[in-house]
């Protein structure tokens, strides 16, 4: 760290995070930057947008992705320092609506009533999970009830801010997010079965030439360092293993 | 496989956005360039308000201001039937905001560039101040008045902010050209991209080349 | 109406059209008052020096655009109206001529015709004859009269030429540094203007 | 906190993308309005190509165009250090074009609208055709310079697409109101989103007064 | 140069200078071929029936147009010529007043001024005396005069005053539907022009 403070002037490291990671770094961001002087400068965005974006040559220090297929791409196409990106998190995924929504209590079941009028989830091309969204959707066996009403953001951020905003009744979303201040107070959550979406596991990759690699492998430390890891859950997220 | 459906919902959504704001822009741009009163200053600024505000601050407005959360927004979607976001017509709204001053200023422009003595004469001859401005001054700034139509077609072709903010990414209603770009650049689709690419360059240059060689597009 | 150049003679016939604000006078026509009506209402027509013809239209639709609404049909009585107007002012063959093609002559007599079609309650002229030669003059002057005799429009016309203004006014008026300084039957002011001049040219001699 | 450095960052990449094109945009004008031939038709079509590209395929065509994929953005990347792509130089570029044809079009609307008589009476006094465009044509169509720059500048500000393709979201040097305005939506913040938005319209409105209450806006 | 409205005098004028595409014939200054030289090179000024001032300039910015680079700055000795032409054309009180507030008059003056101080090789005047009063009219001939018999630069006026032709030119040129139907010194194109009259007196009574 202090060779790249001397290099770069006060050391900074620019992330590249997955949209559900967006309230857990506002969370330990300030803790990391005190303990280590670190500062974060980070972009999130979904998951495959970022990893395109470093692919075609971004300056990321690091990526977190929010599963191991795009962190994956990164390695692919030669822009990760190492061949196995890290992982740091497993994502959990909920069901989300206002509190002053039509379906309260809220319930899976409300998937599958016919005065459903719109639900959103993140595009499953781009975001982790979407992807899951789209394949619980599939297990539990109310796809052909809800094709009509599925609206698609660009990544889990935006799906849910449709249904924060009102525009979406149901929004299925990272719990990242559904535990955050925003979402807390304005609605309530349930958890989709784990066993009817693949496991989304979140992983990172350290960029090969990045400018402070060595405090992207610091941040990386950080996060999978026990201490974090046992904090994960409050968080949204649940430890590596 | 080409996304003709995305291109078809692109022109429907440009073609009808021009029509109304042109037809909107008429009654405008008379009071602001013919009314010689304060509120014409006003009124100037108001349309030209759009122009700063970026396209994901309009389409967050409209997301939160036209959804269930706002009064005016919970009327429009009792009478809708649904909510204005994710819509067809949103996004004809959404456009309709954003591409506003450019189908007013060019036309204004070209309205003030008039020669007054031709509506001095029309004035002397009986004819009203409206029916001059539509049988003196609208015929001479007819170049203006394309421009109006050229530039506001494109802007909404080229829109993606408002429709990445408000549409919602629906196949035939909301997932225009602009997203079906994004969508294919995200996932590196190059071959796909290009195939989009060519067509609108196609069509594009049709349409200009008609627009261009027009015989009567200099008056001598 | 005569006087020297700049002395206001446009300017007063653009106020009596109501194309310049009136800040003090009056100002009547058959005994209504104009000051403060829009021009559109006034029903007087002002031909000016060089004439505004609207450039996207030819000949014949400049002529009849004060007749014609927004998407007016013509009856037949418009038309030989028309037919009349393009053929006491020589204008035949001139048509469907665009505008832009016009000699100066040409442009005055549309200009003219186009304010005859109006029909006016009053016809201002300004300088309209100046660049015609002697015989078109004298054919459009006849015109004019006979347009008068008819329909007892009055007309009032800014000339250069004293003979002209002499010949074929029943009343004169001379302007000069804005005002107007003789008004009256031709004699009258011509006879005003000779003995002024020599007051003028016996002031100059008294000083030399 | 507000975003200072984004605002600033947008300020500052609009004026310069205005400045450029406008510098630009002159001897285009001149080229496609004052040459009769062929070329400046072709010329002032190709100008207007941007117009019906969608800022999204924009984007990805200088991303891949000018990255390390081809000849010419090894030899840009080679010079300038680093690839064109996310970083501000590129942003320049992406705005350039996809404002272009704003920049050109009432320019040229405007020039055409000249009364050729004035140029006639340039001519015969010895003008050159080059010196009558500066000197006659330029001035008058004034108006339309103004409604160039600033349609120029607004585009620019409203810039969301070209910015996300090539720019990324990287604080200080790509990230621009219009990105931080989609950041904000996603998470919700609409105190965040409302103070930007009040900045920008008081920013504007001040902008737009100056503008529009100049004293000497309407020739008599 | 004299002849009928719409004979094609004002089109001949712009001819000369270049303004209208030359298909046939010689065009000829001081034995140099003016066919398919562009107007700015010709250094021919025309000055038109309703001259185009810049609407953007003042009176002596419209004058000074000529000999006035983009940024130039001016010399002691052009702002004497300016102030001599300012006088002789009697715009003096004029000199910064916006062009659209001048009369139809005073308007023709500045173009004519402005048109001196290009230093043309030649001047070709259209009709530029029609709006003006006698007194103004002989002493802008004057002007023009004495600039002729300094400079030698030849003037071509258009006019419809036959005196005022006979008086001033001493070459007459007569048009008719667009052809030169008589040129000569103007006592024997006056004398063709009459006896061409009485011919086609002689033979309306043949009909009759
Ligand atoms: N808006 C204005 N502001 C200042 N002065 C003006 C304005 N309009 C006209 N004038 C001046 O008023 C005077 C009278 O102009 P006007 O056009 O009435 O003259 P005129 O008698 O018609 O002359 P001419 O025979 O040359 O046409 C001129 O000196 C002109 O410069
Ligand atoms: N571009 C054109 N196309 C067709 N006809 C034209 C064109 N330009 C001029 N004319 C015609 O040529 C004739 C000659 O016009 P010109 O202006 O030379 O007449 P003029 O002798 O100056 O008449 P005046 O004394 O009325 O000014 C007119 O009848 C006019 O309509
Ligand atoms: O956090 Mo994502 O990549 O939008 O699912
Ligand atoms: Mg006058
Ligand atoms: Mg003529």
């Amino acid at each position: 760290a202090l060779k790249a403070e001397s290099k770069a002037g006060p050391s900074e490291v620019t992330v590249f995070a997955a949209a559900d990671m967006e309230p857990v770094l506002q969370v330990l961001s300030p803790y990391f930057e005190r303990r280590t002087g670190i500062k974060l400068k980070i972009s999130f965005g979904s998951s495959a947008t970022l990893s395109q974006q470093i692919v075609d040559g971004a300056p990321a220090d690091i990526f977190l992705s929010a599963d191991f297929t795009f962190a994956e791409r990164v390695v692919a196409a030669g822009k990760a320092d190492s061949t196995n990106p890290t992982p740091y998190a497993r994502g959990i995924l909920v069901l989300w609506e206002r509190k002053d929504g039509p379906f309260q209590p809220l319930s899976l079941d409300v998937l599958s009533r016919k005065d459903l009028k719109s639900v959103a989830i993140a595009n499953p091309d781009h975001a982790p999970y979407g992807r899951a969204a789209l394949s619980a959707i599939k297990k539990l066996d109310v796809y052909p009830n809800l094709a009509p009403h599925l609206v698609q953001a660009e990544s889990v951020g935006q799906a849910a801010q449709f249904a924060l905003s009102g525009n979406a009744q149901l929004a299925l979303m990272s719990q990242t997010i559904a535990m955050s201040g925003k979402y807390k107070e304005a609605g309530t959550f349930v958890l989709v079965p784990p066993v009817t979406y693949l496991e989304i596991r979140q992983c990172a990759v350290v960029i090969q030439n990045a400018k402070h690699r060595s405090e992207a492998h610091t941040l990386l430390n950080y996060l999978t360092s026990d201490p974090i890891q046992q904090h994960l859950p409050e968080l949204g997220l649940r430890p590596v293993q | 496989m080409f996304d003709t459906e995305a291109l078809g919902l692109t022109l429907k959504l440009a073609s009808i956005t021009t029509v109304l704001l042109l037809l909107l822009a008429l009654p405008l741009c008379y009071v602001i360039v013919f009314a010689r009163s304060r509120g014409g200053v006003l009124l100037e600024a108001l349309v030209a308000l759009p122009l700063v505000l970026p396209p994901t601050l309009l389409g967050y407005y409209l997301l939160v201001g036209l959804g269930p959360l706002t009064a005016v927004g919970r009327t429009l979607t009792h009478l809708l039937g649904h909510t204005l976001a994710f819509s067809f017509p949103g996004l004809v709204v959404g456009s309709m905001l954003y591409s506003l001053p450019f189908a007013v200023q060019p036309l204004a422009a070209g309205l003030r560039s008039v020669d007054p003595r031709f509506l001095d004469a029309a004035a002397t001859l009986g004819t009203s101040p409206l029916a001059s401005f539509l049988r003196v001054a609208l015929p001479l700034a007819r170049p203006s008045l394309l421009t109006s139509a050229v530039l506001t077609f494109a802007h909404t072709v080229g829109e993606f902010g408002v429709v990445l903010m408000l549409g919602g990414n629906i196949p035939g209603q909301t997932r225009t050209l602009s997203i079906v770009l994004y969508d294919l650049a995200e996932s590196g689709d190059f071959a796909a991209a290009n195939r989009i690419a060519i067509t609108l360059l196609v069509l594009s240059t049709a349409a200009l080349a008609v627009l261009y060689l027009r015989p009567d597009r200099r008056a001598s | 109406m005569f006087g020297p150049s700049g002395s206001g003679k446009s300017t007063l016939l653009r106020l009596i059209a109501g194309l310049l604000p009136q800040h003090s006078g009056v100002c009547q026509l058959h005994g209504r008052e104009l000051r403060g009506m829009p021009p559109h209402r006034r029903r007087v027509v002002l031909v000016e020096q060089s004439p505004a013809l609207f450039p996207n239209l030819n000949v014949e639709e400049n002529i009849t655009f004060a007749r014609r609404s927004v998407f007016g049909r013509r009856d037949v009585e418009e038309r030989r109206a028309t037919d009349a107007l393009l053929e006491d002012f020589q204008l035949g063959p001139l048509r469907g001529a665009a505008v832009h093609t016009l000699s100066g002559g040409e442009r005055q007599r549309v200009a003219i015709a186009r304010a005859l079609y109006a029909e006016p309650k009053a016809l201002l002229l300004d300088e309209v004859f100046t660049g015609m030669d002697a015989a078109l003059r004298e054919s459009l002057i006849a015109v004019l009269r006979r347009y008068q005799q008819r329909t007892g429009v009055p007309i009032l016309s800014v000339t250069h030429d004293v003979g002209e203004a002499f010949a074929t006014a029943t009343e004169l008026l001379r302007m000069r540094d804005g005002a107007v300084v003789a008004q009256g039957p031709p004699e009258q002011v011509l006879q005003a203007e000779r003995s002024e001049l020599l007051r003028s040219l016996a002031a100059t001699q008294d000083v030399a």
